[in-house]
């Protein structure tokens, strides 16, 4: 046999792993958990309150996250990386902040989005070129950069708020697709969801992401251009910022300066609790969609039973941490179970 | 007979998917070198784990001085008196030299408090036996491979252990610092401590080593004395065949010039190096450990920015260079530490081996697995990678199969210059042989190939012209039939000056 | 009146504050609790998100939508962002008022204004000129630079100043603390700092009038550095009896929740419309009427004093 | 530069100690009364807290970790003392504040039991905990606020006093310091936090327990939160839910400035000092200098960036000088 199981197949190799093990191995996944955590949120708060399972709620309620779930979706490869980036909800303050000026100053709504799309690229740009080009961590320059992002527009605005935009600009963040109950939001997010899941999945871009995050040293030797993958990330996070600054202010009709206070540890959270690994080098699309909508409806089921924001934070607070305590219990159970087994071989 | 000290009976290993080790028995004895051979794979690495409490056993017992005993950590075995040297680089780069060599073991004084004094004098004292000249205080992010390897030896030493483990203790060393060690290992043979021994090279079995013991796919095959052995028994023993040649070292006809380095230069590093290469040619580059040959290479790689000099590929003027860039133009290079630099740990055979031309894999962008497939296999066979199957992570490979992992992933780039620093750095006999017969075939074929090694029979018998640097300048440039050992020697370090051919 | 129809769900009328955690709010929150049981058939839930943004409100805002509550009054984090979404609400048949800190006209119906922007303006200055003699630099402390009913009232101090009684007083300099403990206190001792001569501090905020307070009595200021300010009675007890702050103003949040309840109740029931000219029968508060733009204002602000203080400190 | 200074300040320090400077002579020429001795004091016991808590926060990062949760451990442990004070003023202030080392501790454990044995990666685990902790301390409070009126004088009084020409705060950190400096160098254990953050492998490989480390260390910096729970709402004279709202991130930009290597196994005690007494400048220094306030954030941000940015381009000259030194 000349294929490639000649040197592959050794003779201490244990056998192949039974249906029960393949069962086992199912079930420890993350991407399962979660799906077990989300199946659990529908039955529970479609029991508890009669107004959760409702095609127009449950599509109304996407609103909430949305700009926040696309937020999340280019933090994937920055934290991939092994970076992160804690000043986006800053650059939506400063995209924000340039749509108003834009739209004050008399500019369509096609000029209004390509300014705050532009303005988030360019801070993107900014953060990027300071952290491979000086070679500074990411933390440390976006630590100071959301300050900064954020301060440029509180300098300029002050305690004044743009309030006027062009009625055309409130279908981004308030409209929905054609006669359905499906807001442009979210299927702007489902579009921009499979764009980068296939960029990370089925893509050489994503394959040097994966290999960047897991060893950056040897990604260099490899070739893989890591400066230019890691700028191009944070540049990427720019300009995903633009478009949920976009969202959130035609959303909310109006700039001002504290604009998406908070959002950055949101997507964060999201990422984390999808099951990309902080330390880089792992993850998964599937998993940080999921944590969307987990998180979202959850909120949203809480919400309905009129249970205080602060108990909210909590149960979030004790899902993130459930949602690694729980497969990596069961992943030591697991290998133990295996050990044990191949002893009594 | 001498003392038993340690012996381990009926061990087994399991990782989830692989035995690494199955019914294993080792015996060590005071007042002598016991050689542990096996190819990649073996398990000897994972038995010195087991030895030192860094990994429990999945069954089986370890008896020391006859009393069973049981290594939680490797506190417990270094409180019986075993230590060892890990084939693994195991150094903490952003702190001291002592503070390297006592961790885990600080020195106390009465009050409590580290004896930071104490420490530091004893570093002194144990740096000055090793004839290594660097300061305690010195940072190890500072040091060179080679000086990192002997502080590793040195923080075995200063544990009075009575069991010394050294695996692959060599592989990073050059000649002066090889002799430094076998004086070591000699001093505390005699001191009546039991030292065991892991090398592929058997000169060094030959030289230092009384008893061996041989392991198989995790298993004992059998032991003897090393006096009453030869070569070819142990080779069987370890592969079930003999080899016949080590260096097939093929004549190969010697086109044009391919690749012209001029006055290169990196401060700090190496200054003025100037060589050609021509199609189908071997190209040795011989020196001490730290004479600047890797960062020669990683500047024609373009990982380092030269300062000066040019270089000229093809005819063409490579203005500046980058990894990405010299692929291109046909370069590849297998970096000498693999476990930073060659292979992903934590990512795939496949992928790894795929990385470097994943670009071309891949129709616009898109990844086509089945020709990822294709390359996998075709390299990760020639290679003879031995694992469970192409999707495990590189990290469960033995060391040694971790190098052909990183051999197999820049070959497959087909490149037109293929540089390796320290190729078979940790590999096996079988596997050097292979290794060997694959780059004297590539060269055959009209690749021009760049050879640093530290081997100087390798060196010797694979090169058609041997570059030789010392303190990051080229002392001397021979052709292989004017090159024997002491002329090389002479000029690595930094004597003789042998003549220069272009 | 509850007793018209005998149907077991009862009118559901949420007060949503700007966040939680502050006593401010509790207080409110009191007071729609106290209205729905004097109203019967009304259920009063008490919202706010965990940090005060608008963006959070809005959030709990669909969420009300979506269980079709009867009602919403809320003080809110910005008069601007929460228009579309209370517009939304509307639509959905849901009656939308303000309270304490008001939405923009288009956003609800009513605006109940615990008192009259220019009033509350006004009376800090009259009180801070009668604690420091009618003379000297003033400065503001306040909260965040984007706290709209706190920026409105900081305007009208700054025409009230100009008035010839305190032609010998000076307003200085405006900073903000961003209601947070440290920031107001670091702010409240930059303004030491930086006017040796200052006489005394305005502080419309509960958080800012009681660091700046400490950081008087830490400095050694007491008597040379007056302060007064917005603040909550049982917050504030110490600073008071201990005559660091001479006097402050507050309305009444129990007052606050329970107006705006009365109000929603009435509009709910059809009792009233919501427009300009209403009168509203608000049980203990009297008859309140709507004004132009929906907008009310609900009281004077209550000045205590070393005399009232202990009084009012078990209250709120 | 004497040579014992030099050793104990590493370069990157060095490097701080220019930059700070830089910073005063700015700030002094806008507003000259700045550098005023009393001033200075102000600043050092103003930063007090942050140098405690930092300190904490080092050890984490040190093995590779990092704390979000720090603000809401002070919030928490502040509130609960807070509480019991009020509730029984008999009570005395060292019991107070070995309970709130003590509570500190305990959530500190929590997260450290997370990280340890749970293998709950630190960011995550304190992500959850921020939430978790401001979430109890409401629940614990029913959202009311503890303020100066339901305090002892006592209680008050604990940062406040002076001693030794010195305000007690300042005392306090400087207690901390010396006690964490010691911990850092002079014991097995401190040391161990940098074999666990520089090798993971090489720390198994000599039998320093990473588990052991990480418990620890969360532990140690929950235990200066509780300290610090109880200075702050003693200092403020209040004790609300939002005590030391975004602290946490004040603590890493302390560590950041002070040359702390966020990969972890990198960074020393006097460094995260220096860098937590730049950002208490820059505190102080904002509502001094005529500035409109709402240029306060935007100068924030850019003089911590050019700070950070300054510090890495003079390391990466003196690693080039180092190197072009090496070999002639
Ligand atoms: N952590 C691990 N998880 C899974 N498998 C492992 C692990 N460590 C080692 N193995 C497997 O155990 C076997 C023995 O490995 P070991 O490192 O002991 O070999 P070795 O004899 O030291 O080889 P070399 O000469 O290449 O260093 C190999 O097949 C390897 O793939
Ligand atoms: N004088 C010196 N002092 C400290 N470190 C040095 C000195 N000279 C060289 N080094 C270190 O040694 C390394 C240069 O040696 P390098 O590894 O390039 O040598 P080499 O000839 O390639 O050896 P090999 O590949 O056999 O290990 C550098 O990493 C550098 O940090
Ligand atoms: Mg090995
Ligand atoms: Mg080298």
């Amino acid at each position: 046999m000349s294929n490639s199981m000649e040197h592959v197949s050794q003779s201490r190799l244990i056998s192949e792993a039974s249906l029960k093990e393949r069962i086992i191995d199912l079930v420890t996944k993350w991407e399962f958990i979660l799906v077990v955590l989300f199946l659990a949120v529908v039955v529970y708060f479609s029991n508890a309150s009669p107004y959760f399972l409702d095609y127009f709620n449950m599509m109304n309620t996407t609103f909430n996250f949305m700009e926040k779930a696309i937020l999340a979706l280019p933090m994937i490869f920055v934290i991939m990386c092994g970076d992160i980036d804690i000043s986006v909800a800053s650059i939506m303050a400063l995209s924000s902040f340039s749509m108003g000026y834009a739209s004050a100053h008399g500019a369509s709504t096609g000029g209004i989005v390509i300014i705050g799309l532009l303005v988030g690229l360019l801070a993107g740009v900014v953060n990027g070129l300071m952290v491979t080009g000086l070679k500074i961590p990411a933390i440390a320059v976006t630590l100071g950069s959301s300050s900064l992002f954020r301060g440029i527009s509180q300098a300029v605005l002050e305690d004044q708020a743009y309030t006027h935009y062009p009625e055309s600009f409130g279908y981004f963040g308030q409209g929905y697709v054609g006669d359905s109950l499906v807001p442009f939001e979210l299927l702007l997010f489902v579009i921009l969801a499979a764009v980068m899941g296939f960029v990370l999945h089925k893509t050489t871009y994503g394959r040097k992401l994966f290999a960047v995050g897991n060893s950056l040293t040897a990604a260099r030797f490899s070739g893989v251009p890591v400066d230019r993958i890691r700028f191009f990330n944070l540049a990427l996070n720019g300009l995903f910022a633009g478009i949920a600054a976009v969202l959130l202010t035609s959303r909310i009709g109006s700039t001002r300066p504290n604009i998406a206070t908070g959002y950055d540890m949101e997507a964060i959270t999201l990422v984390v609790l999808g099951g990309v690994s902080i330390t880089g080098g792992k993850g998964n699309i599937v998993g940080v969609i999921i944590a969307v909508f987990l998180l979202g409806y959850l909120k949203f089921g809480m919400g309905l039973l009129n249970l205080s924001a602060k108990v909210m934070i909590i149960t979030t607070g004790f899902l993130l941490i459930g949602a690694v305590l729980i497969p990596e219990l069961l992943n030591m159970l697991k290998s133990w179970r295996k050990l044990k087994k191949q002893q009594q071989d | 007979m001498k003392d038993i000290v340690l012996q381990l009976k009926d061990i087994a290993k399991y990782f989830p998917g692989i035995k690494a080790l199955d019914k294993v028995d080792f015996t060590i004895r005071t007042g002598e070198v016991h050689a542990l051979i096996g190819e990649n794979g073996a398990g000897k690495s994972t038995l010195v784990k087991i030895m030192t409490g860094v990994y429990q056993p999945t069954r089986g017992s370890i008896f020391r001085n006859g009393k069973s005993v049981q290594f939680k950590t490797s506190h417990d075995a270094q409180e019986a008196g075993v230590v060892a040297i890990h084939q693994e680089a195991s150094m903490f780069s952003e702190l001291t030299v002592t503070e390297n060599i006592f961790m885990g073991h600080h020195l106390k004084k009465a009050s409590g408090m580290l004896d930071w004094k104490a420490m530091t004098r004893h570093t002194a004292d144990l740096l000055n036996k090793l004839e290594l000249d660097i300061s305690p205080d010195t940072l190890i992010k500072n040091l060179g491979t080679a000086q990192r390897h002997m502080v590793e030896i040195a923080k075995a030493l200063s544990v009075d252990a009575e069991v010394v483990i050294m695996d692959e203790p060599t592989s990073a060393l050059s000649l002066k610092e090889v002799e430094e060690l076998y004086k070591i290992v000699r001093q505390l043979k005699n001191e009546g401590k039991a030292i065991v021994f892991i090398s592929h090279k058997f000169d060094e079995i030959f030289e230092i080593c009384d008893y061996f013991t041989v392991f198989r796919d995790g298993q004992y095959i059998g032991e003897g004395e090393v006096a009453k052995s030869s070569i070819d028994e142990i080779v069987k023993m370890m592969v079930g065949r003999s080899l016949n040649q080590m260096y097939p070292k093929k004549e190969a006809k010697i086109g044009e010039t391919i690749l012209d380095v001029e006055g290169l230069s990196l401060p700090g590093y190496f200054s003025d190096v100037s060589f050609n290469l021509h199609k189908g040619e071997i190209l040795g580059f011989f020196g001490l450990v730290g004479a600047g040959r890797s960062e020669v290479m990683r500047t024609i790689f373009g990982i380092d920015k030269k300062s000066a000099g040019k270089i000229t590929l093809a005819g063409e003027v490579l203005e500046t260079t980058n990894p990405g860039l010299a692929m291109k133009k046909g370069i590849a290079y297998v970096p000498e530490d693999r476990q930073e630099q060659g292979a992903i740990l934590e990512m795939s055979l496949s992928h790894n081996i795929t990385l470097p031309q994943i670009n071309d894999l891949s129709d616009f962008g898109v990844l086509n697995s089945k020709r990822e497939k294709n390359v996998t296999e075709e390299f990760g066979n020639k290679m003879e990678i031995k694992a469970a199957n192409w999707k495990v992570n590189a990290n469960t490979l033995s060391g040694g199969n971790q190098q052909k992992v990183v051999l197999a992933k820049w070959l497959a780039t087909n490149p037109q210059i293929l540089i390796l620093d320290e190729p078979t750095k940790g590999i096996d006999v079988a596997t050097k042989a292979a290794v060997h017969k694959f780059i004297s075939e590539m060269a055959g074929e009209g690749l021009a190939v760049i050879m640093v090694s530290s081997e100087l029979p390798e060196i010797l018998g694979m090169s058609d012209r041997i570059v030789i640097m010392h303190e990051g300048k080229v002392t001397s440039l021979m052709n292989r039939d004017e090159a024997d050992s002491d002329k090389v020697i002479l000029a690595a370090t930094g004597h003789g000056q042998g003549d220069r051919h272009e | 009146g509850g007793d018209k129809a005998a149907d077991a769900e009862k009118t559901k009328i949420v007060l949503l504050v700007k966040s939680l955690g502050n006593g401010f709010f509790e207080a409110v929150a009191d007071g729609g609790v106290e209205a729905a049981e004097e109203l019967g058939n009304v259920e009063s839930i008490y919202m706010g998100p965990s940090s005060a943004t608008a963006e959070g409100q809005i959030e709990i805002i669909e969420t009300l939508i979506a269980q079709k509550v009867d009602g919403i009054a809320i003080s809110a984090n910005d008069p601007d962002a929460l228009i579309p979404v209370t517009k939304k609400a509307m639509k959905a048949g849901i009656r939308v008022i303000s309270f304490d800190s008001n939405i923009s006209s288009g956003g609800r119906e009513v605006a109940l204004a615990p008192s009259d922007t220019n009033l509350i303006g006004q009376q800090q200055v009259k009180l801070i000129a009668e604690l420091c003699d009618y003379k000297g630099e003033i400065a503001i402390l306040s909260a965040t630079a984007q706290a709209t009913n706190q920026n409105a009232w900081i305007a009208v101090m700054k025409e009230a100043i100009k008035a010839p009684e305190y032609k010998d007083m000076k307003l200085v300099d405006v900073v903000y603390g961003d209601d947070a403990a440290d920031k107001s206190y670091r702010e409240a001792v930059g303004l030491f700092e930086k006017y040796p001569n200052l006489a005394g501090i305005i502080s419309p905020t509960t958080v800012g009038v009681l660091a700046a307070s400490k950081a008087i009595e830490d400095e050694g200021l007491k008597g040379k550095v007056q302060i007064t300010g917005l603040g909550l009675p049982s917050e504030m007890q110490h600073y008071i009896e201990n005559g660091t702050c001479g006097q402050m103003a507050l309305w009444n949040p129990v007052d606050l929740g329970y107006s705006s309840t009365y109000i929603l109740a009435r509009m709910i029931a059809g009792d009233i419309e919501g427009k300009a000219g209403d009168k509203v029968d608000a049980g203990r508060m009297g008859s309140i009427t709507i004004g132009p733009d929906g907008e009310t204002i609900m009281g004077e602000p209550f000045v205590f004093n070393k005399d009232n203080i202990a009084k009012y400190a078990s209250i709120f | 530069m004497n040579k014992k200074l030099e050793k104990i300040l590493q370069n990157r320090e060095l490097n701080l100690v220019l930059l700070t400077a830089v910073l005063l002579i700015a700030v002094t020429l806008r507003a000259p009364s700045f550098l005023a001795l009393k001033n200075i004091e102000r600043i050092v016991n103003d930063t007090a807290i942050l140098i405690m808590v930092a300190s904490g926060q080092l050890l984490v990062i040190l093995t590779g970790g990092i704390d979000l949760s720090v603000g809401a451990t002070i919030a928490f442990s502040g509130m609960a003392v807070s509480m019991l004070n009020q509730y029984n003023p008999s009570m005395p202030v060292v019991v107070l504040i070995l309970l709130g080392v003590l509570i500190g501790t305990l959530l500190g454990a929590f997260n450290g039991a997370c990280v340890a044995f749970g293998k709950v990666p630190p960011v995550i685990t304190t992500l959850g905990t921020m939430s978790i902790f401001r979430g109890f301390t409401f629940v614990l409070s029913k959202g009311q606020w503890v303020t100066a009126h339901e305090m002892t004088e006592a209680y008050m009084n604990i940062p406040k006093g002076k001693m030794l020409l010195l305000p007690n705060l300042t005392i306090w950190a400087i207690v901390v310091f010396i006690i964490m400096f010691y911990f850092i160098r002079y014991t097995r254990s401190g040391r161990e936090i940098y074999a666990v953050g520089g090798n993971k492998t090489a720390a198994h490989f000599v039998g320093v327990s990473e588990k052991k480390v990480n418990f620890m260390v969360f532990t140690i910096a929950g235990a200066l939160c509780g300290l610090a729970g109880v200075m702050w709402t003693a200092r403020y004279a209040a004790a609300v839910n939002e005590t030391a709202l975004g602290f946490e991130l004040q603590t890493v930009a302390a560590c950041v400035l002070g040359g702390v290597s966020l990969a972890g196994g990198a960074g020393t005690l006097t460094g995260v000092v220096m860098g937590a007494l730049f950002l208490g400048i820059i505190n102080n220094a904002l509502p001094v200098v005529n500035l409109s306030p709402f240029f306060q954030m935007g100068i924030q941000g850019f003089v911590v960036l050019a700070a950070i940015v300054a510090n890495v381009l003079m390391e990466q000259r003196n690693d080039k000088k180092l190197l072009a030194g090496r070999r002639r």
